[in-house]
């Protein structure tokens, strides 16, 4: 029999990877592009619900599969706090299980989640003493908001909160907290709720943001020592509850409530289901026949028994499991709970027979509190459907895992005859359509659920006849069932020793029908849309580029080809330009100028044309000896082609005939950033020993060729400095040649006066070189393609914004609609 | 065959092959990518090699009296070689260390020094109109002097982080310090299209140099 | 003289908030892109899917080095974060020192994660030691290691437009910040939720780094204030040339 | 391993400290061990870029060993990378074959790059309104384009109202751009000191 530690689970996560970071993308879409969601698009959640589980039970399986008893250690491990703070939590339990620990490392929050068993728990009871109280829904919210199965509603819940505050259901959380005090104080341990309450406000407040609550969530998941004290924690230091917990508290449920204007129109419907739940509820906390007891006492085997809270969604009936739990978050109500989690609570009621560890009864118990009713009937579904027909679900591809899983789990350390749980419900179901509501009243009083557990035995014979019955099976039509296939297996009338037991379930109410109609239409609609959507967006992404492509290639490439030089250049000279024309005017004839080439080769093309025909109208009226610095590795390099593209050392006529060496030196590579031109400032021959001046103030300028503001930056600030210090720099001028993109950033420092002048950008070089009659050169060569490529830069970016626009706008008001 | 063609096909075939991405990402562009990051990674170790740690570190070497100030660099420098074995790495903590304290002094100052003084003494010095040539200069200059300050201290007064919770449980920055955002959200998003402008100008003139190069060279060879 | 005051003073203050910060937690305003971040680390854990957290290519002996010691910080906790996930994150530098650090800070983050077996060498990387060459290698990273998310924060310039092109290609989302003015702007239109100016410096902050992290974003909270009112009334002074 | 964290830390902060006292106090010997810091600082950063190559072939190299996705490719890097290095070290950067390899190579793919940028990012402004639909993304738009017409040549000469644009976005840009430098400046201050106090340690200590 397969044991837990044999799952290979990367292969397991590999299978789900297709599937899930698409889905996360159409999720966060969903979240981001639209304010009101509608309901095709909230219908993602069930995937979310669908999906995340296996990989929660992938992970644990793959920590067993390598390392039984260790990698709970570690997992553990990662949260400090238990360490750190072991009295934060009084009325938690001391030692909680191996399965329990592990799980609650990986959830990376053990004191939620043991509060959230002790809250379970008290909310069980709760139910089952006062199923028909209407306040009752809302006490779902505590337990579901420390759910991890709640992933989505989460998600949405920040997403939405961007988006619009819900008031109204403040007063709602706020009614739920006192409902929870009012079951707190009938609870077995009258800290617990309290505990939780003190708790909550702290994941909350984890994160400072609106969507607080769906971030400590993400602490947990990530596995973070601390979420309620997220910035303390590095210090590992016990931080005291904060006074300021009541209003964290609020944001919370402020942060949960967010969610509920996104879909006005489903609560009816949901409050109708949790009637219904409610109503089933009666029975569900029956089956304990002692309260909980310390988790102290619960032996490691527990653990998996606790883990298939995560298989559960793998198979077919996940989907089943998932889509109330879907529809709770897409109607804003706290509504059907997983029936996953009712499966598991079921499996684990039974095992109460087969010596089921305490802590396992406490958290059944919690979990049939959750999920009156549905913790009776809903089982049969998650075993026998994963098996059978889930190969025809969108989840098909993780099932292979969670059959492995379930299988695993029942081989470990569920007796054999509960590991075929489909016996209860094939004659469950089998008798439900003959129950009358009288008789299901009836069938709701406690003193009945213990026989209906004990009677669970025989019935396994009927496994394999309603294993194989679901294939043949139609999906159901109507009822919190419709759709699912195999729920009501097709053996003979009378196969089933207890008609009474579970027979509500298939008592579907209008309501019921209502809920299943509008559950069944957003189904629909979230399997049909989306494929359609993402491929044709992908398409449409990809001919954009290539027309833009090609508009932009032929349109430049015919200016270019054509050598068109017909476009004026303005004569009117920016400040800086002309700032930096005056200071080329007053280099002495012959001095030695600094240039320094601090550009990458990605801009060299630019930069040659911009620095063209300032170099050029320098050394046409100067004459000065040039001295070449990089302060870039590739830069020394660059230089070569800077003097040839540039024509200074090209041979006269055309070329200026600076010979290397002689004219011109290439000092190589500065290293060292701002160090290294401070060391260079101090002494140029003791940083670059090739420097030919002794002293840096020798140089009758400096001209920083740069792509990059900060790079300017540092030659700014370091000959500041060196000024204070260096009366003799003063005079000496710093100019820049930039890159159109560092121009605007290297402004502030032509305004502050550091630097005397700056060309920026290939519009500064044209008119510096026509203003100052240097001969044509690149810059020019570039000006009419520049012109042409700008305009249609506009062009395209204008109509194409407005494209995007208009469809932006008729998307969303077909979302509306 | 002369360096100077060898490079310009080599530069040709290269430069289609960057551009064949434009079309999809596809194995052109992923071997021209691949060399690329090889070549330049190989040359700026080869510059580093010859410009940083020859001349700083083993050069030095040969003089005796260089030895005792180099044998601090040097122990340094030889223990970051235990880093390439994850067992022994912490013995080039010492080394990162020194590195990361220099480069955090090195930002401190370059962030004071180059940045915060000079921006707000330039922030101020906008409002000196004593050179202004002539009255319509001056008054321009104050135009664009406003225009400036208001950008500044709205942009700065922008990123405030301190927020604080409100009676509906959000979370949100005082109502002066939320007008001031979004005021200053207004000049961000203008400055980052003036700044965007510059950038695509850039590569656009990068793109014309390229075609240049592509249509030049297709030109020498045909012999137009 | 002035500089050397305010350095002391933005030291102390420092101290002060941070020791303040320990006690009472400070309550930052929401940024969308930091929510998203945090989703997308607890995502990726969640989903066994890739994190691509890349530093840029800030040199650590040069000024620039400020913003890969942010990021560096975030790496610290986002790898504490990510201990359990099934496939640890991807980090990309372009300065051989900053990978270098990359990998010491995961190998720190897993350890006291209890999670030392997480760590991979491979997962510190250099891409490249020039700034197209390190976003060239990125990009690669991207299309090649399955990522659902980028954390792109650091000291990046126009190759960032390279790092977001093959994000949005690559259909993952795209979370940036960077020190440089241009890379901002390429963000600012790429990115879904864009990081601006000095929110790169928040990132800590807003990821849980510590209470140190909130209390220098609350000293630029009071350091922000004091520059604005020298500027104004500076500005004011000079207008009526009393300065 | 503790007593190593403490005296990296130990190590990191004092030199933080002397490099940051050499900034802004002039009494010697500040400045030169500034310098001297700032020196050995350059030498660990050359050196780490020797043990950030064998991180990038050894990357390279797993990809290759272990046949993962773009294994193939990463074998023409390390090939390039050996073969470039290799050279370089005989012949050293000025030699003319060394400059071939910044020719024909990274000139040519690094200007590439950049160039496919002029179609990228009209295509990331084209979409941008899919990514976000607010009014600072109009604005966004509509200054560049504005900004762009002022600046744009035509065959008349520049459009008429160029020199206003021009004022008036320069300014506020100019603004803008001082406001988030001085943001960034002191959010890398703050770092810094951050650092310097020993609460980041990324240099292997905890």
């Amino acid at each position: 029999m397969l044991q837990i530690g044999e799952k290979p689970t990367k292969k397991n996560t590999g299978e789900l990877e297709p599937i899930l970071p698409e889905w996360l993308r159409d999720v966060r879409q969903q979240a981001r592009e639209s304010a009101e969601e509608n309901a095709a698009q909230e219908a993602a959640q069930p995937k979310v619900q669908k999906n995340e589980p296996p990989d929660l039970l992938a992970g644990l399986a793959s920590q067993a599969g390598a390392d039984d008893d260790a990698i709970p250690d570690w997992l553990a491990g990662i949260n400090p706090a238990t360490a750190a703070k072991p009295s934060e939590s009084p009325a938690r339990e001391p030692a909680p299980s191996m399965a329990q620990d592990d799980r609650l490392s990986l959830m990376g929050e053990p004191e939620d989640l043991s509060d959230v068993r002790e809250e379970k728990d008290e909310l069980s009871e709760w139910f089952s003493r006062a199923s028909e109280q209407p306040g009752e829904p809302f006490t779902f919210e505590p337990g579901e908001s420390q759910d991890d199965l709640d992933l989505m509603s989460n998600l949405d819940a920040s997403a939405a909160s961007l988006q619009q505050p819900a008031p109204p259901k403040e007063e709602e959380d706020l009614g739920w907290l006192h409902d929870l005090e009012a079951s707190a104080k009938r609870s077995a341990e009258p800290s617990a709720p309290r505990q939780d309450l003190g708790s909550m406000p702290d994941n909350a407040s984890s994160q400072p943001s609106s969507g607080g609550e769906d971030l400590s969530w993400l602490n947990n998941l990530g596995g973070i020592s601390e979420p309620s004290q997220p910035f303390d924690q590095p210090q590992g230091k016990p931080v005291p509850a904060q006074p300021a917990a009541p209003q964290e508290d609020l944001s919370w449920l402020d942060n949960l409530g967010r969610t509920e204007p996104s879909q006005p129109t489903q609560p009816p419907a949901a409050q109708e289901d949790l009637s219904w739940l409610d109503n089933l509820g009666g029975t569900s906390e029956l089956p304990q026949p002692e309260p909980a007891r310390p988790s102290s006492d619960v032996p490691d085997s527990s653990s998996p028994i606790l883990s298939p809270r995560r298989t559960a969604p793998l198979s077919e009936e996940a989907e089943n499991e998932s889509l109330p739990e879907w529809l709770k978050s897409a109607t804003e109500e706290p509504s059907m709970p997983p029936l996953g989690a009712g499966a598991l609570s079921w499996f684990a009621s039974h095992d109460l027979d087969g010596n089921q560890p305490a802590a396992t009864q406490e958290s059944s118990a919690s979990l049939s509190g959750e999920m009156p009713g549905l913790s009776e009937e809903t089982p049969s579904p998650p075993f026998g459907q994963a098996q059978e027909t889930g190969g025809s679900t969108p989840s098909s591809e993780s099932l292979p895992a969670s059959n492995q899983d379930v299988d695993a789990l029942f081989s470990m350390d569920v007796p054999d005859w509960l590991s075929n749980p489909e016996s209860g419900v094939s004659d469950v179901s089998l008798q439900g359509a003959e129950i009358s509501p009288a008789e299901a009243g009836a069938s709701l009083a406690p003193v009945e659920l213990p026989s209906w557990v004990q009677a669970m035995r025989p019935v396994e014979a009927f496994i394999s006849e309603a294993a194989a019955g679901t294939e043949d099976q139609a999906p159901e039509r109507e009822g919190p069932l419709a759709g699912l296939r195999g729920v009501i297996p097709l053996l003979p009338i009378g196969s089933s020793r207890r008609p009474k037991a579970l027979s509500l379930t298939l008592q579907a109410t209008d309501e019921q029908q209502a809920g299943a109609a509008l559950l069944e239409q957003i189904l629909a609609g979230e399997t049909a849309a989306r494929p359609l959507v993402t491929s044709s967006s992908v398409a449409s992404q990809n001919v954009l580029r290539w027309v833009l492509t090609g508009l932009v290639m032929v349109v430049l490439g015919a200016m270019i080809g054509l050598r068109s030089q017909s476009m004026p250049v303005s004569t009117a000279l920016p400040v800086e330009v002309s700032a930096a024309s005056n200071a080329i005017a007053n280099i002495p004839e012959g001095a030695p100028v600094l240039v320094v080439v601090d550009y990458e080769p990605a801009l060299a093309g630019e930069l040659e044309a911009v620095s063209g025909p300032l170099l050029d109208n320098m050394v046409l009226l100067r004459h000065p000896n040039l001295s070449f610095l990089s302060t870039s590795p590739n830069g020394s390099a660059l230089v070569e082609r800077l003097v040839s593209n540039t024509k200074i050392n090209g041979p006269a006529p055309e070329g200026l005939g600076y010979q290397p060496g002689v004219q011109y030196f290439n000092l190589g590579y500065l290293p060292g950033g701002s160090a290294g031109v401070l060391a260079f400032i101090q002494s140029p021959q003791t940083a670059i020993p090739a420097a030919d001046v002794e002293n840096f103030s020798q140089y009758a300028a400096v001209i920083v060729l740069t792509d990059h503001a900060e790079s300017g930056r540092v030659w700014v600030e370091q000959l500041d400095a060196r000024k204070q210090s260096d009366p003799a720099l003063a005079s000496q001028p710093l100019l820049m040649v930039a890159s159109a993109q560092a121009g605007p950033l290297l402004q502030p420092y032509v305004s502050s006066r550091q630097v005397a002048g700056m060309i920026s950008g290939l519009p500064d070089a044209a008119r510096y070189e026509s203003v100052n009659n240097v001969p044509p050169g690149i810059a020019r060569t570039y000006w009419d393609a520049f012109g042409i490529g700008l305009l249609l830069a506009i062009i395209l970016i204008t109509f194409g914004s407005l494209w995007s626009l208009f469809t932006g706008i008729r998307l969303r008001r077909a979302g509306a609609e | 065959m002369s360096l100077d063609l060898l490079s310009a096909i080599f530069g040709l075939i290269f430069t289609l092959m960057v551009f064949s991405y434009l079309l999809g990402d596809n194995p052109l562009f992923r071997v021209a990518v691949y060399i690329f990051v090889g070549v330049s990674s190989g040359y700026a170790a080869t510059v580093v090699w010859h410009y940083v740690l020859v001349p700083k570190l083993f050069e030095p070497l040969r003089d005796p009296n260089q030895l005792v100030i180099l044998v601090i660099p040097l122990i340094l420098c030889f223990s970051l070689l235990a880093k390439l074995t994850p067992r022994i790495s912490w013995i080039g903590n010492f080394a990162m260390a020194v590195l990361v304290g220099v480069g955090a002094a090195a930002a401190i100052g370059g962030a004071v020094l180059g940045t915060l003084i000079p921006q707000v003494q330039a922030a101020i010095d906008a409002f000196d109109f004593r050179a202004a040539p002539s009255a319509s200069d001056a008054f321009f200059g104050l135009l664009s002097g406003i225009v400036m300050l208001m950008g500044t201290v709205f942009t700065l007064g922008y990123f405030h982080f301190s927020a604080e919770r409100a009676a509906d449980g959000k979370i949100r920055r005082n109502r002066v310090f939320e007008l001031i955002a979004s005021i200053g959200r207004i000049f961000i998003a203008i400055t980052f299209g003036v700044l965007f402008a510059g950038v695509y100008m850039s590569a656009l003139t990068a793109m014309i140099e390229r075609l240049g190069f592509v249509i030049n060279f297709f030109r020498q060879f045909i012999g137009i | 003289m002035i500089a050397l005051g305010l350095l002391g003073f933005a030291a102390l203050l420092l101290l002060g908030l941070t020791l303040w910060r320990r006690r009472s937690r400070a309550i930052l305003r929401p940024i969308d892109a930091y929510e998203r971040l945090n989703r997308a680390v607890g995502l990726a854990v969640e989903m066994g899917t890739r994190l691509h957290i890349s530093l840029g290519r800030g040199s650590l002996a040069t000024t620039r080095g400020g913003s890969a010691l942010a990021g560096l910080a975030m790496l610290r906790r986002l790898a504490e974060r990510t201990s359990a996930s099934d496939r640890p994150p991807v980090v990309t530098s372009g300065d051989a020192a900053l990978a270098i650090l990359s990998q010491d800070t995961l190998q720190s983050g897993y350890r006291v994660a209890g999670a030392q077996e997480q760590y991979r060498f491979s997962t510190g990387r250099l891409t490249g030691l020039t700034p197209f060459s390190y976003a060239a290698g990125s990009m690669s990273v991207e299309h090649d290691e399955n990522v659902s998310a980028n954390v792109v924060i650091g000291d990046l310039g126009m190759e960032s437009a390279l790092i977001a092109e093959a994000s949005d290609r690559e259909n993952s989302s795209l979370i940036a910040a960077s020190d440089d003015l241009s890379a901002q702007t390429i963000f600012y239109v790429s990115a879904q939720e864009p990081l601006i100016g000095e929110e790169l410096f928040a990132a800590g902050a807003y990821v849980g780094a510590g209470a140190s992290h909130e209390g220098s974003l609350l000293v630029q909270d009071i350091l922000r204030w004091l520059i604005i009112i020298t500027i104004l009334a500076g500005s004011f002074l000079k207008f009526l040339g009393m300065i | 391993m503790r007593i190593v964290a403490i005296l990296s830390a130990i190590a990191a902060i004092s030199a933080g400290i002397i490099v940051l006292l050499g900034y802004f106090v002039s009494i010697p010997p500040l400045p030169d061990l500034r310098l001297l810091l700032t020196d050995w600082a350059i030498l660990i950063a050359g050196m780490a870029v020797l043990v950030g190559i064998y991180n990038l072939v050894a990357v390279q190299m797993e990809k290759i060993r272990t046949r993962q996705k773009g294994g193939a490719y990463g074998a023409l890097l390390v090939l390039s990378l050996i073969i470039t290095f290799g050279f370089g070290l005989l012949l050293g950067p000025e030699d003319p074959w060394m400059r071939l390899a910044v020719e024909a190579v990274i000139v040519p793919v690094e200007a590439a790059l950049m160039a496919i940028l002029a179609v990228t990012l009209i295509y990331a402004s084209i979409r941008l309104f899919q990514r976000r639909m607010d009014v600072m993304s109009v604005l966004f738009l509509l200054a560049a384009v504005v900004f762009m017409l002022a600046i744009m040549p035509t065959p008349f000469g520049p459009i008429p109202g160029d020199w206003f644009i021009l004022l008036v976005e320069g300014a506020i840009a100019r603004g803008g751009a001082r406001g988030l430098l001085i943001g960034i400046a002191l959010g890398t201050l703050l770092t810094g000191l951050r650092v310097l106090f020993g609460m980041d340690r990324p240099y292997g200590g905890n």
